[in-house]
């Protein structure tokens, strides 16, 4: 394989176009976002076992989360989706300066997501409305509100460790960009970034209706 | 199958002026508020449905757009909604089971707790609803009613040595 | 490209011309296992799909030995009722690790990992797999996931067989959390695998390589990967409940606090009953090849074999609930699961009744790899038979939970994909290390392993019609007789793979040079690759000029006794 | 109706084993006839066209696809395993639905035992007693893990589960006894977990409760705590002929100094055996695992007191 002008320092050997490098890339990505779907399913499924089981009680629980922090949530976590989408676009377009401003304004909505998500935490910890043994909070009348502190606490505790992965993913493309790694030629890692990030905002999309608005 | 392009050149994908971005933002945003709003109005069980199908469709226009599933390969497209299917087919099946147990005997779908007294004290088979068992337990007379009961002190007072220690007593 | 005309002259038996052969070895100088890089650092650090498959091959085998010898300590304390060299816990303890060991550490990643990383980059004509840092990575985690999980032989193993039902594994003393976490780890290597397969036969096909024209192999191994990707998260999931619910008591399995463990089955079967057709699929795909191989045959209804693997790979999603007919379902699941299971049986039938057909008008030679072709169909159609008798509900009342489902998934497994695994291994043998290996001692190895499977598990069928459960330490005195010759023919099975490990061993140093095509197949690895192949499989991408089995149109090399 | 144990299964000794014996056997012939076909087929084929020394390669001349072969063999197999389904889910309803005038016993499974309660009052210990050609409804219920009820000869299993009644019924058409099983693995002594169901004819039955309910007035307690001790499982962890089992040994106990795991100790007298029976963790032998399950609720006094008397008989025997 002669190491000619045409064959980038990105170009891995095996691939015999760019083209080819890029598809493979994105099928990769989105079969490893349908195991983050499925991995996130099973919660959902147990979720909507339990709510089925005991509606009631599910209604109840809900209305100890506070709705306001998690709507605030769902608007920050979509406007990072939109700032990741722009970082792409003006990779797209060769402006890796511009790419770098969005990346930032993407890794500071993710970090006022996670201070938010840590108050809402701090005050259940404080109440005692925790999952299973730990659940200590009189306030809800049911037999079993702790399974559904018990779910939430997985989904979104899983769905936060989510968006922190994200955070350093972010971090690293930026010092990557920083370096020159980016152009309108190969960006590869920054979509892929992208989408990942926009999956984390999907899951979210379907936590918050379902635990603050209906529970 | 794959789409052969040179190396160089602008990228091949599909690049969205900003202002679409910034349209599906907004929907985004506006869907967010309808959901909410909808949300105070108590449906009853469409409350659910209805939160659904709103974070459905954001989910699918973040889908579309900024994962530019409109514009790739609808490979990816079948993959995406192909993980949905696999999810679908395990909660419905799964609830075909969980929501029909008490299909033939109403006592096997719900947990013993709620169900008092199966038989009464002199070991008839007593049938009749949870509650009314729950004043007159009385010395425990027989082993079956008796099995019920500690089955009940269990959860009430807790902690102390039913059946092997730490299965059944969930540490209150 | 003609399709009509056939191909006329007869393949060259060995690619390498005389000059590029090095005298002392007899293989060709230039390949992968010399040319790849010296030192152990070369091969921990590889990105060559062939030599992670052999990192693969190193570490599967000995997991697999190491589940043998636990087998055969389990066989040994059967031979007589009473408590004879391990008591009831380390029975319990025994049993478990066998069960995880075999299924976590060997069977799952085993044709996969090993034969798929190997073969099949080189059957679609590319240079390596979509993405070989994430391949090399699926072997790490692999290592790390198996260390985790041995670390619980050596802190009280867990006691919970490899099911690890609640409220039992969240209640019990012994350590289930190393081996949970363990599986949760393992099932990421089984996903980089997976991932890895389908972008590769998507994306890196040799052009002109159609998706009918590929060998069945590669549709086996293509079905494997849908699931392994569809399936393995939700183990994830499950094995991460475990742990919580074992570590914080979260209450969503423990029926103390409201949870329910027929829920975790459910998500246990979720994963597990796709998991087995993970284990099933390749070897299907292997069957096809030697099948068509050996018989010199195009492929009896191929697009019915490739179709069918795609149809077990959707239909074993519906199917989970035949682990649970006996444990609490509502009525409707249990029919809808009977029904459906019912269903997933009918393309495991196709694919034997299309096997069996293309032997049909062959020329059908009984190389070593064939043996385990046709001790494959004769074991496979018990274990596939069987299965229909335990998916019938009142049957299955009676069978559910005893040795009969013991008998039933080891025939499956070790008679299904064992025998496709080791038949696999001698057929590529020649290809991975340019070396034959002795034909006398495979044949006596496939006769020990045939002979002692069927001591071993077939009485297990009797066994478990008659009554006697899983999982007991001792059994009650009419059962006796038949647990000792299941028990002696455990060791005779047991003697049989120890042979074939001898037997490759042996070959990869000492087996006489084989050529680039030894079975005058038609598939890219043995017709444009010089055995052991060059660091990037071909010198150019080769050009598709037949299909993978076409033996209508090409005439095949005279093939050497192997 | 043939009511011997055939080579596969065992003795069909309730009502519905004889149409599940009949679907078995249906399944088992064609299965036989299957495995027969394919099996000489592979042999046939591979010894008629197996290659001879001196054959040249040539190009095959075999058929590569025949749709209707394909369709008979994918048609006829989905049919019959549809006879299959519906045989075998009618079965299974009939094993399902409980006949009205059924014979009510509760079955409670625990860490290595089984006890039963009747509805006379009666109650016994891994030993499940019922009158021939009676209906009987199981209604099953575990103490801690999930256990499971098997009884080959009858057909019949079901888990038990720990948070859920579960139901099943038999109708046992033979005097005899039968192995009875627990068939979902429940821990150390899983394999030990077994019992008999005695099938009595109608008047041995009636005797049988009838003797075992009002029996316990009249006897002095020594004999009442013997009964006990077999009747409550006692016997399955406490020996009285002074060797360890799972718990330690009656014989030698009372009127003696115990040592204690936490290093205490004290002389072993009426209300320590009182504690041990009613909160057995209190005080846990030196060198025994906390595993006894409490009897509180599932004694009366007076039967406490009999085992009481009979553990102090032991302990004076011994002197």
């Amino acid at each position: 394989m002669a190491d000619s002008a045409a064959h980038p320092r990105w170009l891995q050997h095996h691939f015999t176009s760019a083209g080819q490098q890029r598809e493979s890339a994105k099928l990769g990505m989105w079969i490893f976002l349908v195991t983050e779907i499925l991995f996130f399913g099973g919660l959902f499924c147990a979720y909507a076992i339990y709510h089925a089981w005991n509606p009631d009680i599910f209604h109840e629980a809900h209305k100890a989360l506070d709705w306001r922090l998690g709507g605030l949530n769902t608007l920050v976590l979509i406007t990072s989706s939109l700032t990741m989408a722009l970082a792409i676009r003006s990779l797209q377009v060769n402006k890796a300066k511009l790419a770098n401003g969005y990346l930032w304004a993407t890794i500071l909505l993710a970090l006022t997501f996670m201070v938010i998500k840590y108050f809402e935490y701090a005050h259940k910890f404080h109440v005692g409305q925790l999952p299973g043994k730990y659940y200590t909070y009189t306030g809800i009348e049911g037999t079993s509100p702790h399974i559904f502190f018990s779910l939430y606490f997985m989904m979104t505790g899983l769905h936060g460790l989510h968006v922190m992965i994200g955070i350093g993913v972010i971090l690293w493309l930026i010092i990557r960009n920083r370096r020159g790694d980016f152009s309108n030629a190969y960006y590869n890692p920054v979509e892929m970034t992208g989408l990942y990030w926009h999956l984390v905002d999907l899951i979210w999309i379907y936590l918050f209706p379902l635990f603050y608005l209906v529970g | 199958m794959s789409n052969e392009h040179s190396a160089h050149g602008a990228s091949q994908d599909h690049v969205m002026p900003v202002r679409n971005y910034l349209m599906v933002a907004s929907a985004l945003f506006v869907l967010t508020v309808i959901t909410v709003a909808v949300a105070q109005v108590d449906f009853g069980a469409w409350n659910l449905v209805v939160a659904m199908v709103v974070a459905t469709t954001k989910a699918v226009l973040v889908a579309m757009f900024f994962m530019h599933l409109f514009y790739d390969n609808k490979l990816f497209a079948a993959f995406f909604t192909g993980s949905f299917v696999i999810l679908g087919i395990f909660i419905v099946i799964t609830m075909f089971d969980t929501m029909e147990r008490d299909r033939l005997y109403p006592e096997v779908a719900t947990p013993i707790r709620e169900h008092a007294i199966i038989y009464d004290d002199e070991g008839k088979p007593l049938k009749q609803n949870a509650h009314a068992g729950e004043g007159e337990h009385g010395e425990a007379a027989e082993h079956g009613d008796a099995a019920m009961e500690h089955e009940e002190g269990a959860a009430a007072e807790g902690g102390d040595e039913q059946g092997s220690e730490d299965a059944t007593s969930g540490g209150h | 490209m003609s399709n009509a005309a056939t191909h006329t002259e007869p393949l060259r038996s060995n690619l390498a011309v005389p000059d590029q052969i090095d005298e002392k070895t007899g293989l060709p100088r230039e390949n992968y296992i010399q040319d790849g890089g010296k030192g152990l650092k070369s091969w921990l650090l590889t990105m060559d799909h062939k030599r992670i498959a052999i990192l693969y091959l190193i570490t599967v085998v000995a997991a697999f030995f190491v589940g043998g010898i636990m087998a055969l300590l389990i066989r040994l304390e059967l031979f007589l009722p009473d408590e004879q060299f391990f008591n009831a816990d380390q029975y319990n303890q025994l049993f478990t690790l066998h069960g995880a060991i075999m299924i976590f550490l060997f069977i799952i990643p085993s044709i996969p990992a090993i034969l798929g990383n190997f073969v099949l980059p080189l059957q679609i004509g590319a240079k390596d797999v979509a993405f070989p840092k994430l391949n090399l990575a699926s072997w790490y985690v692999y290592m790390l996931g198996a260390g985790i999980t041995l670390i619980s032989i050596f802190t009280s193993a867990a006691d919970t067989g490899w099911t690890f039902y609640t409220p039992y594994s969240s209640s019990t003393s012994t350590s289930v959390i190393p081996m949970t976490m363990g599986v949760f780890v393992l099932g990421f290597s089984s996903i980089f695998t997976g991932l890895n397969f389908i972008v590769t036969v998507h994306k890196l096909r040799a052009p002109g390589l159609t998706w009918f024209k590929m060998p069945l192999m590669v549709w086996g191994l293509y079905a494997t990967a849908i699931i392994q990707v569809l399936a393995t998260p939700v183990l994830g999931i499950t094995v991460l409940l475990l742990t919580l619910e074992r570590a914080f008591g979260i209450g969503i399995f423990d029926p103390a606090m409201g949870g329910d463990p027929v829920l975790y089955q459910h998500f246990f079967w979720f994963y597990s009953h796709p998991a087995v057709y993970i284990m099933i699929l390749p070897g299907m795909g292997i069957m096809s090849d030697l099948i068509a191989t050996f018989s010199h045959r195009k492929i009896f209804g191929y697009k019915f074999v490739a179709f069918s693997s795609l149809a077990i790979a959707l239909v074993s999603f519906l199917v989970w609930g035949h682990h649970m007919f006996t444990s609490g379902q509502s009525e409707i699941a249990v029919m809808i699961f009977s029904f459906l299971t019912f269903m997933v049986g009918i393309p495991s039938a196709i694919k034997v009744f299309n096997w069996t057909t293309t032997l049909y008008k062959g020329s059908i030679s009984f190389a070593v790899p064939m043996l385990y072709a046709l001790g494959f169909l004769f074991l496979f159609t018990i274990g596939g038979l069987t299965g229909i008798v335990i998916g019938a509900l009142s049957l299955d009342i009676h069978l559910h939970d005893t040795y009969f489902i013991v008998a039933h998934f080891h025939y499956v497994m070790v008679g299904g994909t064992v025998m496709a695994l080791i038949g696999g291994l001698y057929y590529w043998w020649p290809k991975i290390w340019g070396r034959m290996y002795s034909r006398t001692l495979g044949v006596f190895a496939f006769l020990l392993v045939f002979v002692g499977f069927n001591m071993t598990f077939f009485t297990q069928f009797i066994l478990g019609a008659r009554g006697m459960p899983r999982r007991y330490f001792t059994y009650v005195e009419q059962f006796q007789p038949l647990h000792a010759f299941s028990s002696s023919g455990a060791m005779v099975m047991g003697l049989g793979f120890l042979l074939v490990a001898i037997n490759l061993w042996w070959a990869i140093k000492h087996g006489k040079p084989a050529g680039s095509n030894p079975w005058g197949a038609l598939t890219l690895e043995w017709t444009e690759c010089t055995s052991p192949p060059i660091p990037h499989n071909f010198k150019e991408t080769p050009k598709i000029e037949y299909g993978a089995y076409e033996y209508d149109r090409v005439i095949p090399t005279m093939e050497k006794q192997g | 109706m043939d009511t011997t144990a055939t080579f596969w299964l065992p003795v069909p000794a309730s009502t519905v084993a004889q149409d599940i014996d009949a679907l078995w056997s249906f399944v088992f012939w064609i299965s036989t006839f299957f495995f027969l076909l394919i099996l000489g087929m592979m042999i046939v084929f591979a010894i008629r066209y197996r290659r001879r020394a001196g054959d040249v390669e040539r190009l095959d001349k075999g058929p590569s696809h025949n749709n209707p072969l394909e369709a008979a063999w994918i048609i006829i197999p989905t049919l019959i395993v549809l006879v299959i389904f519906v045989w075998g889910f009618r079965g299974y309803m009939k094993m399902t639905v409980v006949p009205a005038n059924s014979m009510e016993v509760k079955v409670t499974g625990q860490k290595w035992f089984w006890s039963f309660a009747y509805p006379e009052g009666a109650s016994s210990v891994n030993d499940l007693v019922v009158p021939v050609d009676t209906p009987v409804k199981l209604l099953m219920s575990s103490q801690d893990v999930i256990h499971s009820f098997y009884v080959p000869a009858f057909r019949v299993k079901r888990d038990v589960l720990p948070n859920r009644y579960q139901v099943a019924w038999f109708e046992a058409n033979q005097v005899g006894e039968f192995d009875l099983f627990c068939t979902e693995y429940c821990g150390t002594s899983h394999s030990d977990m077994i019992g008999k169901v005695r099938v009595l004819s109608k008047a041995d039955y009636a005797s049988w409760l009838e003797e075992s309910t009002i029996g316990a007035e009249g006897m002095d307690p020594v004999e009442l705590g013997r009964k006990l001790y077999t009747a409550k499982a006692c016997m399955t962890c406490h020996s009285v002929d002074g060797n360890p089992g799972n718990g330690p040994t009656f014989k030698g106990v009372f009127g003696h100094q115990v040592e204690f795991a936490d290093g205490s100790s004290l002389m072993a007298d009426e209300n320590y055996i009182r504690e041990s029976i009613l909160s057995p963790r209190a005080k846990i032998v030196a060198g025994f695992q906390p595993i006894m399950p409490t009897y509180q609720g599932l004694l009366k006094d007076a039967e406490i007191d009999a085992l009481v008397a009979y553990i102090k008989s032991l302990g004076a025997e011994s002197e």
